[in-house]
């Protein structure tokens, strides 16, 4: 009964959605950014590297320009470039995708941990460097719980789920996303039309390290303003999760990395509930929930879901 | 161009002049963890500076590096016609440095949070433990002094033995205040299961928060970097300002949100809301045994450092001492003596911490 | 005047000249027919023009220009379009998107949907191209994908309108139909060139033919001043017997029936409704019908493949409804695939992987646990001297086969096991003569084995030279049961469309 | 060119041009590279330590990348080796503490056994889910990737926790542990590379020689035809990830009892990821994976030698990072090597 009155206690408690929210932004962002890859026809598993050079190179900038914006904008930029190596490799040489992907992310963790000593001047992780503030609504704040929830939130949450409505609307209202949407179910039908297979596949790919980038801009400089390696946690992966469980689309992505924020946030609040006795050692099995949770939806409620058919192969022309 | 070629030979000749070197192997947290490995070095290079001899670091890749990587540094120190020490640090090296020390009788070897596992430490080894449950007692004295609300949170990284044992000085710490004040004041306690993921320590701190706490004290490697955010993005919330003064002001009306750091002085990472760190001396130990090892004062053997031995203590509460009434001040003064004369033992299992009774204290004022 | 020239083109392929100095000469606003064997080099030809291959050598000249085409976007631009033989068609997309794609109607920075759904619309009355415009592509009988096509070179303003191999997938009155469309189009204005090897689709519709045959141009034909005679010799090279001669046979007891069957298809509707019948050993019994009318599900049904919702399948009277794929084999039935890419073949396989498959865990190919090489190789090179698979190397990974001869390996395989009843689907289908000759008579051989046979086909002729009976499937039912020799293309055409054979007799 | 001989050429010379790239980050931060490789080559190789050190690492990863790579034959992506060896390591070493009454003969078998009747159980969990309801085992194994590093870590220092030290699982019986093959210093090298080696000629035997490889085969490449072919694609899809997570369990086996004799906090160290990059190199190959294997643990060891002279340890990720690179966009060193001998 304590149990059940602990889970109660949780869902009436804003600050559980607020924590749901801010837990929930940087799988957003990855998860579009593999949207955008995916619908093309290209595998990016290389987010989870792409967010942490956005982390690292966001600190950086920071720290140089003391200006954070310019950092976050510096995070966009270097996913950018991590992206266009996978765009590289995957597209124009045809690699294997999954590889590629796979290898870029053990040239993320190599780079930032390689670059920290010769530019912080120590290893590991810097001192604080800046953080993007967060961002106050006058009024909404002095809303009963709504206020507690909205009131005061990192102004990467909204760009969130702005970048969401604004790539339903790219994805599903656009010229360019219908091209993007053809591209990855038939690329030569595409070809035959003469739409560049090859650009709108760029494109995919790139706009994925711009959104996997900001997902790491906001773990460093929008949520604890300092750079640790490794510091992604695996986060990309789980993004790669909320896409696919979110049907590859921007807004099932969102809704899966609610529903996974959501799920670490009842682990991290059950963890912390007063209600509930439980020696320290078995609290770490609380943070089992995301994922088992995970599972069963993937089993049991959504099934197969429809993959781009062309996701993953490479287009090449014959001649 | 010749002149730095000159300096450059002239600093070769200096450095194998002294033919002693000290080299420390990490364990997989490697540098930068602002924590036994970081602590580690800067005591290691401080002696070296000190005597003139040189001093490397082996950063370990993964657990099977730990025999390789100690084996490695022995061989190098064994090429020294005036040998030199290798460093073990991080209790997950263990096994690995009693295994290396067996086998290379003739180097030194020094182990950092490592309890020996058997009765016998060979003669070429000593090694350093900490009483965390000491420094972590002030603190957890000073956070239930402090709150306002009656709850104070512990995060700790994965329960490992130091982590523990910051815990149950925590504990103690808060028990004892409240026994001695007639205060009720409760901890939550939380896990955020690894050691470099900052927003992971941010989020948990944040539903401790919500849960009602007011002050938490972390023992979660750089998960607590996030932490200190959450307790310095709540505060400055509350303030309206990042100002020191402010926030100091703010609190000494209205009390408001805290973190407490672990390790090292970490109050200076958000002043003012980091009310005291419980730090460990982990650089006075690593240059105790560089300095032992050349000078040949050797103590092979463990040693187990708390306040009494200046290997733990809390922070001076740089910024937030005003915080604290004088009083508590004295209080926390009189309990120091009290445990260094080993009059009040802090405990350092769960089984000694369930069982620890607040012993009969009467200040002398 | 040309619309169309190619003068002496030529384009290699790694190991193949495709097209060897093709010349070609496209009267403006006449249908050209292009005819020839598969790999003859029609559709390298056409490719060139669409710009999906570049030429090696060689010029191509449009209205008289000569014109450089470096991607379908300059064809499209030079008023090229093509309808390939496997539909350029993104499946999730809408009929209206699809058409528009590449050359989308914009209002402000949006996509504008209800201009791409009317332009869409305008030119479906136009030329009397019926499409469903909010359909995903997916959901939409082939026929209907065809005239989605169509539809996509016309609203690129196409005035050159190639059409690879358009009748293989119709029923004869959609064949109609589209060359009514064709007819429409040429009267106002525009030029079709039209990829075939069916004869008699030729003769009716085009005006001039060029005849190729292994990358050459064997002959350049006015349709008026010849006949399929004339063309069937520059095609093959040689005289060739259009139809092969089936020997009576006096088929024995039942092997095979089903009864009520009711099948779904991958989207839960129903696909087959309720089919019984019967196959007696020795008998060939043919199913006709446009594709998509239920005969995939049905013969997946009856292999195994699929789920059956009701009724009951009996094999030599015994009630298998339900069986695995294995257990059926086992029984003695065998199954020749619609798609050999899909089910008959695996292309990364060797040849001697893929003849033993269905059977590779028996003797003499293994003993259950280890497979025995050396016999799968001695029946692999059996196999490929008995049904002459070239090249006869039993190392050749499947999908470097070409169609005829993975087909071939295929049916080996499936006839060397000596089914008692042997489901065959599409076996000609993208074969060309020779390979269709062999394949017929393998069948018929079958026959006078006194297996019982189960032929699945959408081309008539097939039908019609094969089956000793023909069922006409429609919407996942029979509408009906005829003898070749007692009906006529027309009547099952009709019956193909949805008429019952009652109705068709009766007039 | 020949086939076989670029398969082997290009991973070689991706390893060349990955070492030329780190040649000039070495240069960049002021080392020697000369003396950077010259003590990669000593880390590795240099010395009976050295290479007794090698193949400790190598066996780990011959087994996960075999794992990887049988996964990838069958048409699946087992992203859990990860998940899979630490539960099997973790299972086998709670059993085998208590295999003191048990001869050797009978308890390294037995262990061995459940740590792979464990990883192959897990895993089959992922294949299960994609038999029966189409869940994509990419996501389920990193699911169940972090369940069991969350389960592992809860064993640890809860239940199985032994001491005050590290948290770890009491060790194993001396009966449990895997034989020494070679003692140098401290340096143990155990049998494992055997039942590595062994577990390759497995795969390769299981692959080529079997009617089950065959099925599996058949199933990775085209599962619509396989099972037209009366091969049943469920059981087989299950089957392969079995196979795959036993592979994976036996990794975490031979670190069990031929490295660690205990079960620690961190015991795979990554390296069922790294089994994915070795499947590739190693071109799914059985002998292709000993060697690529043999390559990143060479890399490893090596490159704690090169911290010595002031190259950090990130180095060798960064190389290892562009080895895979151009192993996967293979194209982009086959270009540069036709480019060379057409100048020629």
């Amino acid at each position: 009964m304590r149990i059940l009155e602990a889970i109660f206690l949780v869902f009436i408690n804003p600050l559980f959605y607020k924590i749901t929210l801010t837990a929930a932004t940087p799988l957003i962002f990855a998860s579009l950014g593999g949207v955008y890859s995916e619908i093309t026809g290209v595998v990016n598993i290389a987010l989870e590297g792409i967010m942490l050079l956005g982390a690292f190179t966001s600190v950086l900038f920071t720290w140089l320009t003391g200006n954070v914006w310019i950092g976050v904008f510096m995070a966009v930029i270097s996913g950018l470039a991590l992206a266009w190596l996978h765009a590289w490799g995957s597209i124009k040489w045809a690699g294997n995708q999954v590889v590629l992907g796979t290898a870029l992310i053990l040239i993320a963790q190599g780079v930032t941990g390689f670059l920290m000593e010769p530019i912080f001047g120590k290893p590991g992780q810097t001192d604080f460097v800046g953080k993007v503030e967060e961002l106050r609504i006058p009024g909404l704040a002095d809303i009963p719980f709504i206020g507690k929830v909205f009131g005061e939130l990192s102004p990467f949450v909204y760009m969130a789920f702005a970048a969401v409505a604004f790539s339903w609307w790219l994805i599903y209202k656009t010229r360019l996303g219908l091209r993007m949407r053809s591209v990855g179910e038939n690329p030569e039908a595409a070809d035959t039309l003469g739409i560049n297979v090859y650009g709108i596949r760029y494109f995919g790919v790139l706009m994925s390290g711009v959104w996997a980038g900001l997902a790491g801009a906001y773990l460093s400089v929008g949520e604890v303003g300092h750079f640790r390696e490794l510091m992604s946690g695996g986060r990309g992966f789980i993004a790669l999760a909320a896409m696919i469980l979110g049907n590859y689309n921007p807004v099932g992505a969102m809704l899966a990395s609610l529903l996974f924020g959501a799920s670490s946030a009842f682990a991290n609040q059950m963890q912390s509930s007063s209600l509930i006795h439980v020696s320290a050692t078995v609290k770490p099995l609380f943070d089992m929930i995301p994922f088992v949770l995970t599972i069963i939806v993937v089993a049991g409620f959504v099934g197969k879901s429809h993959v781009p058919k062309a996701d993953g192969v490479p287009y090449e022309k014959e001649a | 161009m010749k002149k730095v070629f000159v300096v450059l030979l002239a600093m070769l000749f200096v450095v194998s002049a002294f033919s002693f070197k000290a080299i420390m192997v990490t364990d997989t947290g490697g540098l930068g963890d602002k924590s036994f490995n970081d602590g580690t070095w800067a005591g290691i290079v401080r002696a070296a500076k000190e005597l003139g001899v040189e001093s490397k670091v082996i950063q370990s890749y993964e657990q099977a590096d730990y025999i390789s990587n100690l084996s490695k540094a022995a061989e190098e120190v064994q090429k020294e016609p005036d040998g030199g020490i290798v460093y073990a640090v991080g209790f997950m090296m263990t096994d690995a440095l009693f295994q290396v020390a067996q086998q290379y009788p003739d180097v030194y070897f020094a182990g950092i949070d490592i309890a020996p596992p058997t009765e016998n430490v060979p003669p070429n080894v000593v090694t350093f433990l900490f009483k965390e449950q000491e420094s972590a007692f002030l603190v957890g004295y000073v956070a239930a002094a402090t709150t306002r609300v009656g709850k104070v949170g512990f995060i700790g990284g994965i329960p490992i033995p130091p982590v523990e044992r910051f815990r149950y000085g925590f504990e103690t710490g808060v028990k004892v205040y409240n026994d001695l004040h007639g205060t009720n004041v409760t901890i939550i306690k939380g896990y955020t299961n690894h050691f470099s993921d900052p927003k992971k320590g941010k989020d948990l701190a944040l539903s401790q928060f919500a849960e009602g706490v007011d002050i938490i004290f972390h023992a979660s490697g750089a998960c607590g970097n996030g932490v200190i955010e959450a307790a310095k993005e709540k505060m400055v919330s509350l303030v309206g300002s990042e100002d020191l003064s402010k926030i100091i002001e703010y609190a000494f009306e209205n009390g408001g949100i805290f973190a407490m750091g672990v390790d090292v002085d970490q109050d200076y990472m958000a002043p003012g809301v980091v009310l005291a760190s419980a730090m460990k001396g982990v650089d006075t130990a690593s240059y105790m045994g560089v300095m032992w090892a050349y000078n040949g004062e050797w103590e092979p053997g463990v040693h187990v450092l708390g306040l009494a031995e200046d290997g733990v203590r809390m922070s001076p509460m740089k910024y937030t001492k005003g915080l604290v009434s004088n009083r508590t001040l004295a209080e926390l003064e009189y309990l120091v003596t009290l445990i260094k004369e080993g009059t009040l033992v802090i405990p350092d299992t769960e089984e000694s911490l369930n069982s620890f009774r607040t012993p009969k204290i009467e200040f002398p004022f | 005047m040309y619309a169309v020239e190619m003068v002496n083109i030529v384009k290699k392929f790694p190991g193949v000249l495709a097209n060897d100095h093709v010349t070609i000469r496209v009267k403006k606003g006449e249908i050209h027919a292009i005819v020839g064997e598969n790999g003859a080099g029609k559709s390298t030809l056409m490719n060139q023009l669409y710009g999906l291959y570049h030429p090696d050598e060689g010029e191509i000249f449009i209205n008289g220009e000569k014109v450089t085409i470096r991607g379908p976007k300059d064809a499209i631009k030079n008023g090229i379009g093509m309808v390939h033989q496997h539909f350029m068609l993104v499946d999730t997309l809408t009929v209206a998107e699809n058409v528009v794609l590449g050359s989308e109607p914009v209002k402000g920075l949006n996509f504008d949907m209800k201009k791409a759904r009317q332009d869409v619309k305008d030119l479906s009355e136009k030329y009397g191209l019926f499409v469903d415009v909010d359909a995903k592509i997916e959901d939409i009988p082939v026929g209907m994908q065809q005239r989605v096509e169509i539809i996509k070179t016309l609203y690129r303003g196409a005035n050159i309108i190639i059409l690879d191999e358009p009748t293989a997938v119709l029923t004869p009155q959609e064949v109609e139909e589209l060359f009514e469309i064709m007819r429409k189009l040429k009267d106002s204005g525009k030029t079709i060139l039209f990829i075939s090897h069916k004869l008699h689709e030729v003769m009716e519709i085009s005006d001039r033919i060029t005849v190729m045959r292994l990358g050459k141009v064997t002959g350049e034909l006015e349709t008026s001043k010849t006949n399929p005679k004339e063309i069937a010799r520059h095609m093959v090279g040689r005289e060739v017997v259009l139809r092969v001669t089936k020997e009576p046979h006096e088929p024995k007891e039942v092997v095979f029936e089903i009864k009520d069957l009711v099948v779904k298809d991958n989207r839960g509707l129903t696909a087959v409704n309720g089919i019984s019948f019967n196959v007696r050993k020795g008998e060939i019994v043919g199913i006709a019908g446009v594709a998509g009318n239920g005969q995939t599900e049905l013969v997946e049904a009856i292999t195994g493949l699929r789920k059956i919702e009701s009724g009951n399948i009996y094999f030599e009277g015994k009630d298998v409804t339900g069986f695995n794929p294995k257990q059926l084999r086992e029984l003695g039935m065998a199954h020749i695939p619609e798609d050999r890419l899909k089910h008959g073949l695996i292309k990364e396989f060797e040849a001697y992987y893929n003849v033993i498959l269905g059977q590779h865990y028996k003797y003499p190919f293994s003993n259950g646990t280890f497979l025995y090489h050396d016999n799968i190789f001695n029946y692999t090179k059996d196999l490929m001297e008995e049904f002459d698979v070239r090249p006869r190397k039993i190392d050749h990974l499947g999908g470097n086969f070409s169609g005829g001869n993975q087909q071939k390996l295929v049916v080996g395989r499936e006839i060397k096991t000596n089914p008692k009843f042997l489901v065959v689907a599409q076996p000609t289908r993208g074969l060309d003569v020779g390979a269709i000759e062999f394949i017929h008579k393998q069948i018929l051989k079958m026959r006078s084995l006194d297996a019982g046979i189960l032929l699945i086909s959408m081309e008539l002729e097939e039908i019609f030279s094969l089956s000793d009976r023909i069922l006409v499937m429609y919407e996942g039912e029979i509408m009906g049961e005829v003898k070749p020799e007692e009906t006529t293309i027309e009547e099952v055409g009709l019956m193909m469309t949805g008429h019952r054979f009652e109705e068709v007799r009766r007039g | 060119m020949n086939k076989k001989f670029m398969a082997i050429l290009v991973p070689v010379v991706s390893v060349l041009i990955a070492l030329a790239i780190s040649t000039i980050i070495i240069i960049l931060i002021g080392k020697n590279p000369i003396d950077a490789y010259g003590a990669l080559i000593k880390g590795s190789f240099g010395s009976k330590q050295a290479i007794a050190d090698t193949v400790i690492k190598t066996t780990p990863l011959i087994l996960t990348g075999l794992a990887v790579g049988f996964g990838f034959r069958a048409g699946v992506f087992n992203i859990g080796a990860e998940g899979q060896m630490v539960m099997g390591a973790l299972i086998a070493a709670t059993f085998a503490s208590n295999f003191g009454f048990l001869p050797p003969l009978i308890a390294i078998p037995l262990t061995i056994l459940i740590a792979m009747s464990v990883g192959a159980g897990y895993a089959a969990i992922a294949g299960f889910l994609k038999a029966k309801t189409g869940a994509h085992e990419v996501v389920t194994t990193i699911m169940l990737n972090w369940i069991a590093t969350y389960f592992a870590s809860y064993m640890v220092t809860g239940p199985l926790k032994v001491g005050s030290g590290t948290p770890k699982s009491p060790e194993i019986a001396d009966s449990a542990q895997l034989p020494i093959l070679m003692k140098v210093g401290a340096i143990e090298m155990s049998a494992g590379i055997i039942i590595a080696i062994i577990a390759a000629i497995f795969m390769y035997i299981l692959l080529n020689k079997t009617t089950t490889g065959y099925e599996i085969k058949a199933v990775g490449f085209n599962p619509y035809a396989a099972e037209y072919g009366g091969i049943s694609v469920s059981k087989n899809i299950v089957l392969a990830m079995a196979i795959s997570g036993a592979l994976a369990g036996l990794a975490g086996a031979t670190e069990l009892m031929g490295v660690h004799h205990r079960f620690l906090g961190e015991l795979s160290g990554g390296k069922g990821f790294d089994g994915i990059s070795i499947a590739l190199i190693g071109q799914n190959n059985p002998i292709g994976i000993i060697f690529a294997a043999f390559l990143i643990g060479a890399l490893r060891t090596g490159s704690n030698e090169m911290q010595f002279i002031g190259v950090p340890k990130h180095m060798v990720m960064i190389i290892q990072g562009i080895v895979i690179f151009l192993v996967a966009a293979d194209r982009i060193v086959r270009t540069i090597m036709i480019r060379k001998r057409v100048e020629k």
